[in-house]
């Protein structure tokens, strides 16, 4: 399988999805005429044109509900958001607009939208430019919600967010935009509510989503290297809609779990997770579920310090110890 | 109050009005009475506790949803805001549905989900019903995208309320209709207040009025009193015209009244922060339905006997749709998470993959 | 004791504190010459005037910001959100400014406003119109939210919210306005962070917050007059700051918990509580603890299914027989 | 690229320019000077990798934030968005901090949390550094309000960028500040792009400009060249003048330009969105400090001699600034949870109620 970076992944998906559907179309700040700021959009305007790859002003609100007017007729927006960070000032978009008029219409109306862009901390960007609002997102019926952790997936789960005819939110890593992975070649698609094992153990379960399925990898690495512990990692891929047997089996096979994510602690994916596996495998759990999350504090800019408080391998082997 | 003298030309000639057969004049008057009966008739079994919620009511605004709604095609669109149900009658939607959304019941149009701000009816191009402040602006701008990236020549009428003007998408909204050569229509139905708070202690605007502020992006603009049915007309036609033939937007403020309060619950806006007086001299002299029926008359095209008649023919019509709405049955229980997701309801293969739910 | 509404009682806090301190002024849609769209400003400014009771345009976005600023430079205002399900328009500044700018400034900024408006279901508005995001908030670290289930508490707490020098979001609960408790008279100030044993009991704990608090008790009182079961119900009054000790310590001595919560499910306020009562009290726990919320989907406009679904005190009996 | 002609008349003999001494005006030149240096600085320990995250230079704007600043007292106030070093030096943040902050060192003004985009000194009334396009704006008629407030007479200059104007927020904030007489000037610092969008691609506006966009809320405006630091007083003072003494708030757009890159990361910045003769022809016409130096010296104010010995000094000031940076330390790891709540960091009883942290 050839190697390709989670950037490249993503752009793969937009060009296969604009050349199959003649409704998909790209819109966002900066992401024709500049490639994107990221360049997760490069060279798509050149080959694609303004008609399908379209440069918005700073307005999200407007573009944001933009979108969901159109998908309303048909058309499937993929709408980037620069940083999901922006996602507050288009938040009424966001929730009301894509997430309640299926519902308010009796189910007349759907909106097949796809609005993307890097949810993470990490990059010394302070507080406003570092939210990770999935917890936000899967709290909302009617919308559904997915954080890629490698090239693969995000190059499967977007182009399945963009089949999919509910408002599928997508949360990229600026992080991994310059990672490596294999990919396979042709259509791939990867279906939302579906978790991954992205490591196989027998000792302990590691629940993860986003690049904090890395750091738990790296901690099951040092884990077995260093004690001879198995840990199995999930990687949930879709928030909303959730895999819970993946994480119920892998739970019932180790009796013990760990969640991890770089979201803040409270009420976060993992405290969601927390309650139903206490609920659903209360019988298979031989100790508290632990949690790591990012250190509850907005985001600090100081670079040293941004790596302390975002869930390090570390972190994640000292969770795992108290429960061994 | 609002932003200018009632008083006004006459656009009975206009090509627009001039072209309309007898049949069509009543037609609108017709739509008038019922949209007017309709809201009479809700207060009512609102008042009787037969519904709750919100309810806001249209009444004396009824030449601005019929006027604009009659100019439309089968390409073009619809959107408003909470106050909504003379826009959902003017497209065609049935009393009985309307009625028994109020109800919340299953045979609503929003099935009882949506309830008296959340009315939709894709199939009559009709897109809400929006209860956000302004949030159906930005929505609006998106229908008009779509058009035009099909390549469907048309217009969308985004209806919005004068204090709605002051929200920041609907401002996002204007940007971007003008940048991109968008065929919407934004009808500010100006009724000179936001619930208690009149137009003066709340929007700063130029001598022109709240559309004048369409220049600050290039856009084109009118204002013009609402209540004849043919200025609504003739003036929105201008607009529909730029929209196909230039793919540009315009901002029209259509000055207009309501007669209730804001919604049911507002007991100030009988002297409170407006007087009796000023409700009363509405009433008298820029009564849509009123106004029309003289003119009609004066036409020659409507008799009273027929006006009798089609106000009869309205009672009749909503007192069987409340009479539908009150033996409708309420949606099952199991409707309560229906809708939520279309993958879902549709049992596809996305929607059987994961949970979807969480209680 | 004398009795007050729910509605009086927060009138009489802001009459107070607005007498008490200059810096204090309310702001919002229709506060002022309207009474407010609840009453809940009845009066007030008949009394204080302009200058201390402003009403606002529909600029949710503008006015909030309006109010962050204007804290930095020492003022404190009392803004009311018609509803917080308008929150969503004014997102950014009600996360970014007021939750992170203390942070971003290193500790030199602080901002003591007050955030407030009710925040609830069950009054046949609407998905749009009936939003709880209490656990969004509780998700910021910078910002603080109480949800007050009576007079008393909706009194006490508003004052110390108002008195406290970060941002302090109160909601509050339409249904509950009219209705009537006893209100210490005089000075009456309720801390944040500090939770109430509404209903002393030793077999089963239900711990809510808002008006779940009063669903709770009726259910206690089912469960009472028709098992004998002795249910102890404690108000959370504040969720973050969150008093962890009172909740820890009634699970530690009933061994059973439900959490009961007007939320949506996913990464509620629930959620969070299960998370850290499974972790601290892990061994006392003889049963997983079970959530009754909002049933999953936008808040429905139908009043029946409306009712059925928000939290009855059947749900919560029925939670409650599932590990009795 | 730009909405008008640079070429100028001269405001040297504006009043408000003719009473500075010349150590004053020696001042702003220093203050260019410094700006800068610091700037050129951090781009080159950027490049060199001593820090990351975001760098949006004020390089070739230096005329705005110094001149604009050089008219406050001590009940004015500042705001701007996250290119906002050059405002911090210029309301007289030391380039220690400035410097510490990029190095998210203890020392930094923000101890380390903030970084380069969100500086802050309230005790010189300089209230950020704002990381949201067009966040501030809201915030700055906030200040104006407590002003106001207050009873006390004062200004806020709350600058913005041309892309940021699209912004729903700074619209509504615009609304507020007609509607309540605040004394806040909004400062368009318009160098013709957002990122790699010109003008032209993200905004629609009328003839006279984006600021003219103020007529639409009864707002006074003005557009003007700002290279010319002579120029930027005089017509700021203009809406200081309005402040205080009408208490009307003012939009200013002043056109500038950005010698680099919208940030560091900005490979489209040459030869990309913009040609190098664009940025050639700007630097050799509008180039704030070496107009201001070439006035200076045919004033017979500045002296060759004396220009080198300012730029020396800035240089050494920026070199100590590297070094006070590099070896201050960074935050404590306890500081992540510290600034988070004034309650908690101040001890109080309020504090210590109740858990506020997670983990
Ligand atoms: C964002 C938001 N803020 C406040 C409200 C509450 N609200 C509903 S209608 C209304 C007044 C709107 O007035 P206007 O736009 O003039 O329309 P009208 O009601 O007169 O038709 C207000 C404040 C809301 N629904 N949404
Ligand atoms: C709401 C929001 N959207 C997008 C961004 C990303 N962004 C930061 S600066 C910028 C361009 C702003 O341009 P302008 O207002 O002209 O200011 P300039 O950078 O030229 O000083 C963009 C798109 C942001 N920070 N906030
Ligand atoms: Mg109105
Ligand atoms: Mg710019």
């Amino acid at each position: 399988m050839p190697k390709l970076t989670y950037r490249q992944a993503l752009n793969d998906a937009f060009s296969e999805e604009i050349e199959r559907d003649e409704n998909v179309f790209l819109m966002g700040e900066e992401v024709a005429q500049y490639d994107g700021a990221y360049k997760v959009t490069q060279g798509l305007w050149k080959k694609y044109g303004d008609y399908r790859v379209v440069d918005a002003p700073i307005s999200e609100a407007g573009f944001i509900g933009l979108g969901v007017g159109a998908s309303m007729l048909g058309l499937r927006p993929v709408m980037e958001l620069m940083f999901w960070s922006f996602a507050y000032v288009a938040f009424d978009q966001l929730i009301n607009n894509a997430g309640n008029i299926r519902y308010m219409s009796g189910g007349l109306i759907h909106c097949p939208i796809v609005i993307r862009g890097p949810a993470n901390g990490g990059t010394n960007v302070g507080a406003t430019h570092s939210h990770t609002p999935e917890n936000f997102i899967a709290n909302t019926p009617g919308l559904k919600v997915c954080c890629p952790a490698t090239a693969a997936d995000a190059k499967g789960l977007m182009k399945t967010a963009i089949r999919d005819n509910d408002p599928v939110y997508v949360m990229e890593n600026t992080l991994l935009y310059g990672e490596e992975w294999e990919v396979p070649e042709g259509e791939h698609l990867v279906p939302l509510g579906k978790a991954d094992v992205k490591r196989e153990g027998s000792d302990i379960t590691f629940v993860a989503h986003g690049r904090a399925v890395i750091t738990s990898l790296q901690a099951a690495d040092i884990l077995e290297a260093e004690r001879g512990i198995k840990a199995e990692v999930v990687d949930l891929r879709s928030i909303r809609p959730l895999d819970a047997d993946t994480v119920l089996n892998s739970v019932k096979k180790t009796n013990r779990v760990v969640l991890v994510e770089e979201n803040k602690p409270f009420c976060g994916v993992g405290a969601q997770l927390a309650s139903m596996i206490q609920l659903e495998a209360f019988d298979h759990l031989d100790a508290p579920i632990q949690r790591v999350s990012s250190i509850d504090a907005p985001a600090i800019y100081s670079p040293p310090l941004e790596k302390v408080q975002l869930p390090s391998p570390a972190d994640v082997v000292a969770a795992a110890e108290k429960i061994l | 109050m609002t932003n200018m003298e009632q008083a006004e030309e006459s656009h009975a000639a206009d090509p627009i009005n001039a072209s309309l057969s007898a049949e069509e004049k009543i037609g609108l008057y017709r739509d008038m009475v019922r949209i007017r009966r309709f809201e009479q008739t809700t207060l009512s079994i609102y008042q009787k506790g037969k519904i709750g919620g919100f309810l806001h009511l249209y009444i004396g605004q009824e030449s601005l949803a019929v006027g604009a709604v009659s100019l439309l095609g089968d390409t073009d669109h619809v959107i408003t805001a909470y106050r909504d149900h003379g826009h959902a009658l003017a497209v065609g939607m049935s009393m009985n549905e309307c009625m028994a959304e109020l109800y919340g019941k299953a045979t609503g149009c929003s099935k009882g989900k949506g309830g008296s701000m959340h009315y939709f009816a894709p199939d009559k191009n009709f897109w809400g019903g929006h209860g956000i402040v302004a949030g159906q602006t930005p929505l609006g701008a998106g229908l008009a995208f779509a058009l035009k990236y099909r390549k469907v020549p048309g217009a969308v009428l985004c209806f919005l309320g004068d204090g709605a003007i002051n929200q920041g998408a609907f401002h996002e909204a204007l940007n971007l209709a003008s940048l991109w050569d968008l065929p919407v229509i934004y009808v500010i139905e100006n009724n000179g207040y936001s619930m208690g708070t009149s137009q003066l202690r709340s929007t700063a605007h130029p001598q022109g009025g709240l559309a004048q502020r369409a220049e600050g992006y290039g856009i084109a603009w009118d204002i013009f009193p609402g209540a004849d049915v043919y200025t609504m007309r003739a003036c929105t036609q201008k607009a529909i015209d730029r929209a196909y033939k230039k793919s540009r937007p315009t901002i029209l403020e259509v000055v207009t009244y309501r007669y209730q309060g804001h919604s049911v619950a507002d007991s100030k806006h009988k002297d409170g922060y407006r007087t009796k007086e000023e409700i009363e001299a509405q009433k008298t002299l820029n009564d849509p339905i009123a106004r029309f029926k003289k003119i009609l008359i004066e036409e020659g095209v409507l008799a009273e006997e027929q006006s009798k008649e089609i106000q009869a023919a309205a009672k009749l019509e909503v007192d069987l749709a409340v009479k539908f709405a009150e033996e409708s049955p309420f949606p099952e229980e199991a409707a309560i998470t229906e809708d939520v997701y279309y993958e879902v309801d549709e049992k596809t293969e996305a929607g059987r993959t994961g949970r979807h739910f969480f209680n």
